[in-house]
């Protein structure tokens, strides 16, 4: 067990140095990746890998580097204020369920592995019309940057199986998504596949925070443009930021990313304590952070004028990373709904 | 065509003949290919709509009939939107229906008049707003492109910006400051511009939905003959409050709302919650809202057709529409899942578009004077509050 | 048919004979009645007979006056503006019905008669566990002003029937009300009744619009003492309506009662017209009307600051007067639920 | 009494056990007939469960040990908060401990600590807050009340008003202007009054809710010890804005929605609408913003545990917890229909009081400074808007 102190300076060192890929306010690189075919860039994300963030939650023993899920949570964070753009959270749910040469291929950079899972919107559990084993059979939705994968984790009736992006039977359409990025609809025909024992669902818990801490990030570094120009834009001979209208909607909206932090770090550390409630905590985390980046990155084009609804200026960038992480792995409505049932079951 | 009934008939019709005889003629006439457009179009895309209104007589519903208006009563005019909206028509490019020809049938020589009001009947003139520039958005009285006199001309120096589809218009509508020795709100005059005025450059702005609809306009030198001013010169500030009276009341027009909530509707269908409890009750109210704002637009338009100046109240019905139809795009993203986040159209089919919709509704409490500015004005002039 | 010209100057005639009744700004008398015994006065009562006023709906024929629904909405809205306190729109209900010596001794003001058909909260329809014919058993609730009527009007199983207040077998509890009125719950063992043609609904969708109207007229006398507060009261050494952040509120609370104006008028008008959305509209006014008076008269205490929340400063008098008013004749949530059922029928 | 944990036993349970033996405790103590009053009760009525706190050695889960405080971690004393709410425990008279305590502790001479510390915790000195004025209600900054030293005293002249239980108190902790010269903030100090000072008047205000919580407090020549000042002379405004984090991290707590929300659920049982998925998921985004508000408020408890400094953005816990309870009696009024109504709670029954819970939430964003003066200062002190 670490002290307070440890774990305090633990996640100070891997902010920042995740602030040395996501440098905060420089998104030249991110703007030229946009809408590109992949969708990030691989030396980036060799750059990533170096650091060993894929394996952040993997045991030592089989190469991670097991740091806690708060470490998680405040990686994702700046990784979420910098807009990276490299398909993090997927790998890391890849790296949760491989072992062995799968997961140090993964690890080490040469294999990008993305989950696919999903099959239809707004679900949180695996659907089950694939059938996987030695071969895959079924559609797959949503599976993020879908382009960039060497590999796809596929999970389906059957369990968990890996399948070359390039294997006969694999067809990938692309679906650019607004904020640069595309999701994939994998369809997978007799595609040759290799099985893997184990199960996505506690990964998803963990991917389904570590997006909520990006939403954090998003809606922060928004809301620090959004304060920036309140301080310096004049209008009718005065700072903007000092009419009290607009000085009360931004503290509204502090109010927002306060709760959304205490919100995302309570249930990291519920996940880290093994408490029984860290689900409900999750849905509660990520229901507030869809909720409030949404909020927060509207409220800022808006605070902007004209200018906010220019592609050239930043913002609005962030607006639309928010359009699509506020619905990954369960929007605030499906999350409400995954927390009044949880917690139904915790009064019973 | 010469079946078709004239305005007398059209008049004499009660309500549900009108609204049939609207739409029966809307159906017959409008392009296919231009139902429900996902973006603003431009001039090449609607022009062959604004020729079939401009051909039928039905450009201008609001305009006296002496002026080649249909001088309908507020109440037909809410069928006609109604109907378009219904069939999913696109906004032309109308800043001469909506703006011009009001403006010049109060405040134009006899000679503008004949000049100007058949031109934009006949689409020969498409025009575009030159209001707000880099540091008066919001603050229009801080404008502070000029025009000075020299001989039988202004020359015009300065810039516009958020001038919607100016890359489409060749004629501009222009506030300039004529002296800049008067306080903020005096010394500005209306201009009435031709883009292809040497010295006029347009730069498209693309926007946060990717599309080009807003330019900046850059005035160098530009010269423009005197007997373009509209009204009295250093006097334009109140014929700009006037003409954002008859602005706010359409960007106030319930017609962008209804059009997204029928797109609400049809994708809470394909996502399979329209019969969900939670959802009907969501959509119920804002349905409340968009019928009662029907209720509100309809007392504004009838006092535009009495001939009555509209109040600063109307920049109530800017506010309640725009933020109404931003509301109901934020009940599609919340409904749409994964699909919010996409860039184009699900399944191809360009009525079901969260996203690129909820982008679209961002502007409209930016534009047309901000909802703050709205708000203020509403606290001000209306309330009276110190 | 009148023209819109005579339209409007009735309109104004009926306002102005209902102000001299309620005073505007004037609460001495409604603070003297409140949770008195029957929480209102009798000989104003035999004023507002002597101006016609419960036989506003009822034909010339039959002794009223014949009016419109926009008159009613009219006076109803100016009745609220003085937090009136005579039980007018539950004695226009029973006009509605009744006809010959039983009217004519309403209207001349000699007799109460105060409707009773509700059997629980949030409902609509006559409740029909009470029977009524020549006797009348079971037990009425939310019976307005109850303990200050002459005679019941109850409806139920087997249709309308008049019965005494003082008859054996009747037995009235009083629920005293935050407006200083009270609901009664009306317990009828075998009453001696007199049996009365006709039936209530089309009078409570009268008397569900002018509640709708009287809410208005509350909400907007708390919305004018709150601006005079706002340019009187002073703060931080300015007047604090001169606060961005409160004429913004202000400004919302303007729209939401120019809202609620325009759905109110424009459902009597469509009651006036005949026309079969009339329920809808009516079910349309009474929400807004609901939500909005809740909305301004809350706001309206909290722009008040402390002195809001004291009982002899009036601005409380129309919070607790919307409290009542916005659940009777069903809420917002009931209304909104018609008004959804209506429009299926309609769009089917 | 002998056999229940001391304070060593309590901090090395685990949280649950901690938390089965304070509910026991709590069921075995709590008089019974003050479970879930419908109005803030009075001294006379709470005093026998002060006692009960004060005997045990709990009334101050937040003081140093050696001060007579349990000295407990944050998570602790939520646990504490949420086992009396859960139980239906009415608020004491807590103005010493919540405020005098912690102030006395940080700026009190070790005789004022030795003499008033002791008497808060036996329920000897029973104190009220003696902050805002009648033209200084949220503008603190310009209280008028004054302090004019004479020999060995001060002279108090002036009016406290919104008075918390003055009534019920036996002293009272004043700002008074020390120096008429000084600019708005300076020149303020912080005395200590005991209320049966001679020219001392009390006069209690009914409220909305009917109930007489606040008082009007007038001071006429009241002569009070210049020992009983706080700290430094003139430099009361610091102190006092150290408190307001004390107060604010109190009236942030989430209790107060917490009971709130428990009547809320109990008021849907009753009316039928628990079941429904309309009523259900409001329920459900209430609760979540309540778990979220309670995860917010353990970390400003950990800083003052921590013995760190408040900084402003403890204002936001105020709005939020304010506001929070606010919606929850929203909710209720929606679904109560007529019985919202009533003055009384329904059926006799106190935790079925929808009308009044509604009326006493209302002041809640009022006192303690306003919601709109906390967020001015969230505004200016923690975003840096100018």
């Amino acid at each position: 067990m670490t002290s307070d102190a440890d774990l305090d300076e633990s996640l100070r060192l891997i902010r920042d140095s995740a602030r040395g890929i996501a440098t905060p306010g420089d998104t030249r690189r991110i703007r030229a990746l946009r809408f590109s075919t992949t969708g990030f860039d691989r030396d980036t994300w060799c750059q990533i890998c170096a650091m060993g963030w894929p394996g952040l939650r993997v045991p030592e023993a089989a190469g991670g580097s097991e740091l806690s899920m708060r470490a998680y949570v405040a990686l994702a964070e700046v990784l979420g204020e910098g807009l990276v753009a490299e398909p993090l959270i997927p790998a890391a749910i890849a790296a949760h369920v491989l072992r062995g040469p799968g997961l140090a291929s993964l690890l080490g950079g040469e294999t990008i592995v993305i989950p696919a899972w999903q099959e239809s919107a707004n679900t949180l559990g695996v659907g089950l019309a694939t059938s996987v084993g030695t071969r895959a059979n079924g559609q797959k939705c949503f599976v993020p940057l879908a382009a960039g994968g060497d590999m796809f984790l596929v999970a389906g009736q059957g369990g968990l199986a890996l399948v070359a992006a390039d294997a006969p039977g694999v067809r990938i359409e692309r679906q650019p998504t607004q904020d640069g990025g595309h999701f994939g609809t994998v369809t997978f025909s007799d595609a040759p596949a290799e099985p893997v024992a184990g199960a996505l669902e506690p990964a998803l818990e963990e991917a389904t925070l570590a997006t909520a801490a990006m939403l954090l990030g998003v809606m922060e570094r928004a809301f620090t443009l959004t304060l920036d120009y309140l301080r310096t834009r004049e209008q009718f001979g005065r700072k903007i930021g000092s009419f009290q209208a607009l000085q009360h909607r931004a503290a509204d909206l502090s109010m927002q990313i306060a709760l959304t932090r205490a919100s995302v770090e309570a249930a990291a550390a519920s996940i880290d304590a093994g408490s029984p409630q860290s689900r409900a905590a999750v849905s509660r985390a990520k229901a507030r952070a869809s909720q409030a980046a949404m909020m927060v990155t509207r409220e800022a084009i808006q605070l902007h004028g004209g200018i906010g609804y220019t592609d050239e200026y930043d913002i609005g960038l962030y607006l639309r990373r928010a359009m699509v992480l506020a619905n990954s792995f369960g929007g605030a409505a499906t999350h409400r709904a995954r927390f009044a049932m949880l917690a139904v079951e915790e009064d019973a | 065509m010469s079946t078709e009934p004239d305005l007398d008939a059209l008049e004499a019709m009660d309500d549900e003949t009108f609204r049939l005889t609207v739409r029966q003629w809307i159906e017959a006439n409008y392009p296919p290919e231009l139902r429900n457009p996902p973006k603003r179009l431009h001039w090449r895309e609607n022009r062959v709509w604004y020729m079939r209104l401009a051909a039928r007589g039905w450009l201008a519903p609001g305009w006296p009939r002496e002026h080649g208006g249909m001088g309908l009563a507020a109440a037909r005019q809410l069928i006609m939107l109604e109907e378009q909206e219904r069939h999913g028509c696109a906004r032309t490019n109308d800043h001469g229906i909506i703006l011009v020809g009001p403006l010049l049938i109060r405040y134009g020589t006899p000679e503008q008049k004949a000049f100007f009001l058949p031109r934009i009947l006949s689409g020969e003139h498409v025009w575009c707003q030159g209001y707000s520039e880099p540091n008066a958005g919001s603050d229009l009285a801080s404008l502070r492109t000029s025009a000075v006199a020299d001989g039988p001309d202004w020359v015009v120096n300065g810039q516009k910006i958020w001038t919607t589809l100016a890359n489409d218009a060749n004629w501009i509508f222009l506030l300039v400051r004529t002296d800049k020795t008067a306080k903020k709100q005096e010394g500005i005059s209306f201009l009435l511009v031709p883009m292809d005025s040497p010295g006029i450059t347009v730069r498209p702005i693309v926007n946060l939905d990717l599309h080009d609809e807003f330019c900046e306009v850059f005035f160098d030198n530009v010269r423009v003959p005197r007997t373009y001013t509209v009204g009295e010169i250093n006097r334009g500030w109140s014929m700009a409050k006037a003409l954002l009276g008859f602005e706010r009341i359409f960007l106030g027009s319930p017609k962008q709302s209804a059009y997204a909530l029928g797109r609400l509707r049809l994708l809470a269908e394909r996502m399979g919650v329209w019969d969900e409890p939670l959802f009907r009750d969501r959509y119920t109210a804002l349905r409340l809202d968009l019928e009662d704002l029907k209720c509100l637009h309809a007392r504004f338009v009838e006092i535009v057709r009495r001939g009555d100046t509209l109040g600063p109240d109307v920049s109530m019905l800017k506010v309640i529409q725009t933020e109404l139809f931003q509301k109901i795009t934020d009940a599609m993203l919340d409904i749409a899942g994964e699909h919010a986040g996409l860039l184009e159209p699900m399944e191809g089919n360009r009525e079901l578009a969260p996203g690129a919709l909820f982008i679209q509704a961002r502007p409209s409490t930016i534009y047309g004077g901000s909802n703050e500015i709205q708000r203020n004005i509403i606290a001000k002039a209306v309330l009276d509050l110190p």
